[in-house]
């Protein structure tokens, strides 16, 4: 029941791999087409994140749930560069002002739960979760 | 689908199965109030697209699915938008937030300035400073002492908005700090540029005006650092003439010296100071020249300082279309009798 | 039909054409890349719909009638969307505009602080500060004078932002103008309670510690105005305690008077000074506690000063979400022989 | 060819009316369905302060032909209260944020070119120019 999908990225292919993963599973959880296309999305941005800075990594997505709310919790694990100055990578606009894309502020957005965590020289983990309304 | 709130589907669905109908102007015009509903309740465009397909799906029958299939893809494009809208509205929270910091810092500013402009009975003295933005990089000073003079500086930091602020209350503390030197400004302004050159960085810079008005015999002692040269007006000949200044702006070189002026004012005359965003002010057909801002001020000639300052703004203000580009300053100190 | 660019409609034709063909995410995923090519390009919500309603035009032969006039209305209501989307794009700009005043205004700030810490041959000194904002409201000042004595302080004013920033050049002029009292920390701090009480408004407070450290006997003279206490650490004893101080924030009123302690610091022991940025910060389970800070010091005990400061903020903006609530101000002073 | 319509503003069936004639008259010159759009909203705008803020007054739509460019005028005149501080009102955000719809600044932004003309206790005159690309 409580197992999970992941998905492992190494090419612009298993980009879609993965939205292809987060929108079968957000479908079956219950969610519609608006939030289906929200969290392909934040998915998408993860795993771009991995491919871009990383070079590889994996998205896992899972179906979670706590005491009376279910939700989707996708998590983008990499043992890349990890991030220095993590305050400022989260600021507002500090990726889409520049043109990149949503980023990792765009993902928090989408999400309704966002941590991360990030040692350089070592790798990162980002955890988000989106729950059903 | 998802769900959204029955009262948005249902009021869409009235416009739009009206619309079908009338192909009308006024269902239209409910469409554009509707909109303005849906923002002001913080609706992002792709719920709003959702709501449209949905409504869409129930008020026409057999749509084909062709038409469904292509809504599905503008939804995956429209999350961009609604990521764009999600941005807009925490900016215009920190915009918000922002916003009453300046307010604060603002009324911080007024407080640097003279409480109240002092009014010597033999002065008539006018005095208008208005910020281009949300606070002010120009300062002035206007101090009347129990020795009979009154002291008048303008200043104007180079650059706006905060570094300029920030820099404005240094000259504050500066002025405060120093001996007063009533005869000697070229000497007040060499104690003040080594206090700037001291704490601010090599890049911010001042000019100023500052001068002491001998009010028993009528002599204005002056010095000037880059600044913006005033004016002085003689009733006689009807004429403005530049008081120029030999001296560096403030915060350049540790060891700048200032020449020092005196200028006897006669009845009738006066003084004018002013910061280069009143000169300098730029409008659709380029900068107005100074000549420009006399032939203003001979128009109010006849009105109290204060009037004839205050008119000298509003017809530049105008001329700007409402846009100031640089804080504004303007001064008048005329002598009555 | 309203003209865009060709290469964009064609894009999306191509797009679109797959997807009715395949129904895939790839097709979905390509729609999510070109959502963020049109923001890159700025292209409005309102021109997006519109595009989108061309292409299916021309790919699905015998539209409905009714699909089109639906997508009129939708055209009308988008174009709300449209202005905010505008408004985000200049909200963008002012914001840009703005935070580049912030990096000037902060670099001023810097300027504010003490060049280099100073490192007696006796003492092991370590400051880690950092702004919640992009400007910071805390102030600390560590300064060695000829006759042997550190003198030392951590302020902090209440509020943040850019009135702040304003405040805090003040504390440093008002410590420039007043002459040294290295004995009498509780008169320095009457003094300045008098220039702050002057110079700002009704509605701003500071809270400071100030001391003098006695570099020859190992003597530290402090007294406080409503700050956060620091600690005393003592290594026999491998406990902290509180370094509380009687005395108003400053500001408040213009008579205050301000306790004078003095404390003997023995070798390997050291002070704590901190802003209430490090004891109030707020994680998930509520508030950290002084409890907490002082066990995580300890954990770092056998490292140089610098090194603990800076581990102590590392483990803290860990725990508040790397979003720090308030301004960050820690100090530690041992005493090596 | 260069005549004027104008409509008398003085109800809110009236700023349809207006939009009905903007629309007209930019269909006319050849403004895509898009800014077609766009005008018929800063009209409306326009209108609705009229409405609101003098109770009654004038909106005109005209054809400009200037040089080589061709595009459309409307003009809204009332002897309403006036505006007292034109910077503040022209302020980003200064009414879209209290979420009063576009106002003037919106209109401003619709259309290419915008001049406003106020007397405090005479009225204010707008005149707005989109130009046909
Ligand atoms: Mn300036
Ligand atoms: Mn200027
Ligand atoms: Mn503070
Ligand atoms: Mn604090």
């Amino acid at each position: 029941m409580m197992s999970q999908t992941c998905v492992e990225v190494k090419s612009e292919w298993s980009i879609v791999a993965a939205r292809q993963a987060g929108r079968t599973i957000a479908k079956d959880i219950g969610f519609g087409s608006v939030d289906q296309a929200r969290i392909t999305t934040a998915i998408s941005e993860l795993a771009r994140n991995i491919y871009l800075y990383a070079k590889r990594g994996q998205i896992c997505i899972e179906k979670v749930v706590l005491l009376n709310k279910v939700g989707i919790k996708v998590t983008a694990l990499d043992k890349g560069p990890g991030i220095k100055d993590i305050r400022k990578v989260m600021e507002d606009g500090f990726t889409t002002s520049g043109g990149l894309g949503a980023g990792l502020p765009g993902v928090k957005r989408l999400m309704d739960e966002f941590t991360i965590d990030s040692t350089v020289g070592e790798g990162t983990t980002i955890d988000a979760v989106k729950w059903l309304r | 689908m998802d769900k959204f709130d029955i009262g948005l589907h249902e009021t869409y669905k009235s416009i739009l199965a009206e619309y079908l109908v009338t192909n009308s102007e006024h269902s239209l015009y409910k469409a554009g109030k509707f909109s303005r509903e849906l923002i002001k309740n913080n609706m992002s465009p792709e719920d709003m697209i959702n709501l449209h397909v949905s409504v869409v799906q129930t008020l026409i029958k057999n749509l084909p699915k062709e038409v469904s299939d292509t809504n599905d893809l503008l939804l995956e494009v429209m999350v961009g938008y609604g990521l764009a809208y999600l941005e807009h509205q925490s900016l215009r929270d920190r915009q918000k937030q922002i916003n009453s910091e300046f307010a604060v810092a603002a009324k911080m500013q007024k407080q640097l300035l003279p409480i109240e402009i002092p009014d010597p009975i033999t002065l008539d003295v006018g005095i208008k400073a208005v910020a281009a933005g949300p606070v002010s990089g120009d300062y002035y000073h206007l101090q009347e002492d129990e020795n009979g003079y009154l002291s008048i500086a303008v200043a104007d930091i180079i650059g706006k908005g905060i570094p300029a602020a920030l820099c404005m209350s240094m000259i504050k503390y500066g002025l405060d700090s120093l001996p007063e030197q009533r005869l000697r400004p070229g000497a007040l302004l060499e104690n003040l540029n080594r206090v700037i050159e001291q704490n601010i960085s090599t890049n911010m810079f001042i000019t100023m005006i500052y001068g002491s008005y001998d009010l028993q015999n009528h002599i204005f002692h002056y010095a000037g650092a880059g600044h913006e040269p005033g004016f002085y007006y003689q009733s006689g000949t009807n004429n403005f003439q530049d008081l120029t200044t030999k001296g560096l702006v403030l915060g350049l070189k540790r060891t700048a010296r200032f020449q020092e002026y005196e200028l006897k004012i006669e009845a009738g005359d006066f003084l004018v100071l002013l910061s280069d965003g009143v000169t300098e002010c730029r409008t659709e057909d380029g900068f107005i020249t100074r000549a420009e801002v006399t032939t203003i001020i001979k128009k109010y000639l006849h009105l109290p300082a204060q009037k004839i300052v205050d008119n000298v703004y509003d017809e530049l203000e105008k001329l700007q279309d409402f846009q100031l580009q640089d804080d504004f300053t303007l001064m008048i100190i005329r002598r009555e009798v």
